[in-house]
């Protein structure tokens, strides 16, 4: 009897735990170490071999907010890694909910870095169309898009000038929760030869591996996880670099931790995520023995 | 771009191209000289009729999702077939149809699809062009509102046929939770692990694109079936040479695998 | 007109669009880009379409009084305002539209996709029970996986975050791969029926 | 505790709560969030496609610039709202044709180029390698061991994969060995990716518990 009602749970139950699950920790943090995975350090080295004020890193905002929690840690640590090595940046979007968050994101770290508009990084917003935009660029980028973000004529911003199509485009960062990173291989990857990584999901992760495998994809970053690796080396790079120190010195205290706190955001959910994990499998082995023990009493 | 009229880096791909087309087209041929053609059973499909009948004995609708993809996605008019022959058995049954869609092309086309196939199965005067409606194009939008249909409307039976993304296992869960019958299918590799453990019955990728053939049996789509089924063979050979002329360190014949 | 045009503007406008990938001349590039552009442009219009059967949807709901309709002034209020707000104020960050777009919008949108957590669980508990051969090899790699995937796992023994991308890279590959070329078949099979006119199901019926 | 005092942050947080309430079970304040949701997204994205997609790649060639040519596509969507007039509806399918084939003709190269021939050349690797041999008899270990076997193991997975979705013969003899080692491949690969998606899950619940207990109740930082 005790058994049967083991194998229906009221779900709710379950829903209960895991929200217990993912609070506790949030307020009682525990503090587990990371390990690097080879993907996410490949990204990191292809970013990092572009040179300063030269040709610029494009990065696709391809997701919608309901992604954020996992791809926007991941896009503020790339920009990061970018300003704080004084590589310039494209920034646009090809998901109808991306413009909002690339605006969010650029202005914000470019500000942090004092990074100019228009010279430093460019962002050419939204245009609908995914694979149409992807090919059209490899054209003319001036012909995609004819004006930026905030109603600039192209032509008219002095970072525009040297750059075309894909022949002046070191790397594309199409970072997306669905299926996006295909179009960029197919359409940028496949017929201009453009070198792509691609920063995902957890969830979508695991679909690109034979994309690495086949060189049509130099890196990926996948989930949190991922973003608090590429976190960790931005913050490692920082620190090698003397931008932390300078920051340290420039800042007050409280603004300095402030910074800090929200350049580890990543690394804080991880352990959260670790309890949400045995939970679950808690859940399963307990499924599992209620029923094995009600097939015995059946039998 | 150049002034050349063939890009040859793209050969293979045309090669690709014209042999599997000429591969369909023959067995096409064939099936229309009136061959008979087998087809293997697929689970999924076997329930559609199963599913459609116990939602007419609880007077209950059924519902529809053609996935969240647009109309050029090719997972979208597969689906668009199994809609076609799914409306046409709840036509004959008297049976409600509800297919919420979140991409605007897709709804218009819906409603000729479902209005085409109440009128092939005899019963025009069943239509209702309100149950195939547009909601919005936001993905979790269109999700929220689709899960207040299953709870609201509790169809007895929901189909998910199509591209799916993340929701997937929203919808097969809250449909789960109101007792419905599930059949699932979707060419999203990443989407199918919650289908099969959510849903009653799951189509696994190229199954979405022969269930409207299996459904209609019509020789034409039986035919390019076993065009496919061909395809697969000469695909087999070639990469088993491939992988033996590797092992040997030729990798020539990899090479002309690369496509530009 | 009503079914045989619809049936060759498909099969003119497919064939050229496989034509033209092999072709690089300028002239073929042009007419690509055009029909892009043009892509574009229809979509937005069949947005306004969508729009509209959903007004029509809601305010059946509202005029008959059907249950819950008062829910349906909301969706129309809604739709509405924000139409209003957009073409009057723009959509610059820090506009109205912006606003409500990251106060309202993402926030829904976040927590809707956030059920996730929730469902995944129960569906885990449901579903991972060691029935047959096939289900136990499901339930041992998502139970491998997941341990892989978080820090907990290295310290119960140090080799299960191997393990896990092992099975990530080889057999998972293997099976997506195969669901990937079979895919590929299914989809060009398709697309071709389509073309040909052999699927038809898109122009319904009538003369 | 430290409170927002911004009121679109405890909008934005009431309307969180809202949705989380569905989980116990369907009702009026979920009801409301998902109506309001409905509208306001729908109407977001008729404003987004003006300003993004119609005006600048429509009206400003076709009124400003003189371009004739945008007529086309203006008129294939002004097609669409022939709908509304029962009569001539059957004009829409024009636009719907004009898609479809658009749609279809583009998909087929690039499928066979991305999911086929690709795909075949990243299987074609050597089925035996003496590196990875070496590796495994000089050092046998775990690790050693499943290099050595990785890419045999995948040759045969895709191999058995693929001949699960053979249709059009019954899976007997060979084929049905061969099937269902595929299957076996397929529950492994699935099993695989709902494990490796409960992170993914979990870091969304994370990101909106944070917003709410530090964003909206700061209790935490």
């Amino acid at each position: 009897m005790n058994l049967e009602k083991l194998m229906r749970i009221d779900r709710r139950l379950i829903f209960l735990l895991i929200a217990l699950a993912v609070i506790f920790p949030l307020l009682f943090p525990i503090g587990l170490p990371t390990h690097l995975s080879k993907p996410v350090q490949d990204t990191f080295n292809a970013v990092d071999s572009i040179p300063p004020d030269g040709p610029p890193l494009m990065l696709s905002i391809d997701y919608d907010p309901a992604a954020m929690p996992e791809l926007y840690p991941m896009t503020l640590a790339i920009l990061r890694h970018c300003f704080s090595r004084n590589i310039r940046v494209l920034v646009l979007s090809l998901h109808r909910a991306g413009p909002g968050i690339g605006e969010m994101a650029t202005t914000r770290i470019a500000k942090e870095y004092g990074k100019k508009e228009g010279e430093d990084y460019v962002y050419l917003g939204f245009k609908p169309g995914f694979g149409a935009v992807i090919l059209r660029m490899g054209e003319d980028i001036h012909g995609a898009f004819l004006t930026d973000y905030y109603n600039r004529p192209i032509g008219e911003i002095p970072m525009m000038r040297e750059i075309h199509n894909y022949d002046d485009i070191p790397l594309v960062i199409c970072l997306s929760a669905a299926a996006i990173p295909e179009l960029w291989m197919m359409y940028a990857g496949s017929r201009y030869h453009q070198t792509i990584a691609a920063g995902v999901t957890a969830v979508s992760a695991a679909d690109y591996y034979p994309f690495l495998q086949t060189d049509q994809l130099v890196g990926l970053i996948g989930g949190l996880k991922g973003a608090s690796e590429y976190e960790k080396l931005v913050n490692e790079l920082e620190e090698r670099l003397g931008v932390d120190k300078k920051r340290k010195e420039s800042l007050s205290k409280e603004e300095y931790e402030k910074l800090q706190v929200s350049h580890s955001k990543a690394s804080a959910g991880m352990d959260s995520q670790s309890i949400a994990h045995l939970v679950i499998i808690a859940f399963i082995v307990i499924g599992n023995v209620a029923y094995f023990a009600q097939r015995r009493r059946k039998r | 771009m150049g002034q050349e009229w063939f890009s040859l880096d793209r050969l293979n791909v045309l090669i690709g191209v014209v042999v599997y087309t000429a591969l369909l087209l023959y067995f096409i041929y064939q099936a229309k000289k009136g061959k008979e053609l087998f087809v293997r059973k697929i689970a999924g499909l076997e329930a559609v009729d199963e599913a459609i009948g116990r939602a007419t004995e609880m007077g209950k609708p059924i519902l529809y999702i053609p996935g969240l993809s647009t109309i050029s996605d090719v997972a979208t008019l597969a689906s668009l077939n199994i809609l076609s022959k799914v409306a046409k058995k709840a036509a004959q049954y008297e049976t409600r149809l509800i297919v919420p869609c979140t991409d605007p092309i897709v709804m218009p086309v819906c409603q000729e699809v479902v209005k085409a196939a109440c009128l092939d199965g005899g019963r025009p005067d069943v239509y209702r062009e309100e149950d195939i409606y547009y909601i919005t194009y936001s993905q979790f939008g269109y999700v929220a509102a689709v899960d207040g249909i299953m709870v609201r409307e509790k169809p007895a039976t929901n189909f998910f046929l199509g591209m799916f993304w993340a929701e997937s296992l929203i919808l097969a869960e809250t449909g789960a939770s109101t007792g419905a019958i599930q059949i699932a299918g979707t060419d999203a590799i990443s989407q199918l692990p919650f289908f099969i453990t959510a849903c009653d019955y799951t189509l696994i990728g190229e199954e979405l694109y022969a269930a409207s053939a299996y459904l209609s049996r019509e020789p034409l789509s039986l035919g390019s079936l076993k065009g496919q089924d061909w395809t697969k063979l000469i695909i087999g050979g070639l990469v088993l040479t491939g992988v033996i002329l590797s092992t040997f360190g030729l990798r020539f014949f990899a090479n002309y695998f690369t496509t530009g | 007109m009503r079914r045989q045009l619809p049936l060759a503007i498909c099969f003119v406008m497919g064939v050229s669009m496989v034509v033209q990938f092999f072709i690089p001349h300028r002239v073929s590039q042009e007419f690509y880009r055009t029909i892009l552009d043009w892509y574009r442009i229809v979509f937005a219009f069949s947005l306004v379409l969508g729009t509209g059967t959903l007004i029509k949807v809601h305010w059946a709901k509202i005029s008959k009084k059907s249950k819950g309709w008062q829910y349906s002034i909301i969706t129309i209020g809604g739709l509405v305002f924000m139409l209003a707000v957009g073409f009057i104020t723009g959509i610059q960050e820090g506009t109205l539209f912006m606003k409500i777009f990251e106060y309202v919008e993402v926030p829904l949108e976040a927590t809707m996709f956030s059920l996730l957590a929730f469902y995944i669980a129960s569906a885990a508990y449901r579903a991972f029970r060691a029935r047959t051969v096939e289900a136990t090899l499901l339930l041992i790699a998502a139970v491998v996986l997941m341990l892989g995937r978080i820090p907990f796992g290295y310290y119960l023994w140090h080799k299960i975050p191997g393990i896990a991308e092992w099975i990530l890279t080889n057999p998972n590959m293997a099976a997506k791969r195969g669901i990937v070329i079979g895919v590929g078949l299914g989809m060009i099979s398709t697309a071709l029926k389509i073309i040909l006119g052999i699927e038809r199901s898109y122009i319904g019926g009538g003369k | 505790m430290n409170l927002s005092p911004d009121p679109w942050v405890w909008l934005a947080a009431l309307l969180t709560l809202c949705i989380y309430s569905f989980l116990y079970k369907d009702n009026p304040f979920y009801k409301a969030a998902e109506h309001l949701f409905v509208g306001l997204s729908a109407g977001y994205f008729l404003v987004i496609y003006w300003y993004n997609a119609v005006y600048p790649d429509m009206v400003v060639p076709l009124f400003k610039q003189g371009k004739l040519l945008c007529i086309i596509p203006g008129l294939l969507g002004l097609f669409f709202f022939f709908r509304f007039i029962p009569k001539v509806g059957w004009v829409s399918r024009w636009s719907i044709a004009f898609y479809i084939g658009v749609g279809a003709g583009m998909s087929i190269p690039a499928t066979m180029q991305m999911r086929i021939l690709e795909q075949m050349k990243g299987t074609m690797q050597p089925f035996f390698s003496l590196e990875t041999w070496h590796v495994f008899v000089e050092n046998p270990s775990l690790a050693s061991f499943g290099a050595l076997i990785g890419i045999p193991l995948m040759i045969v997975g895709v191999m058995c994969t693929l001949s699960y979705f053979f249709f059009s013969r019954e899976h007997k003899g060979v084929l049905g060995g061969m099937s269902r080692i595929g299957i076996i491949f397929l529950m492994i690969g699935f099993g695989a990716s709902f494990g490796y998606t409960v992170m993914a899950r979990i870091s969304l619940l994370i990101g909106r518990v944070q917003f709410l207990m530090s964003d909206w109740l700061g209790v935490i930082d």
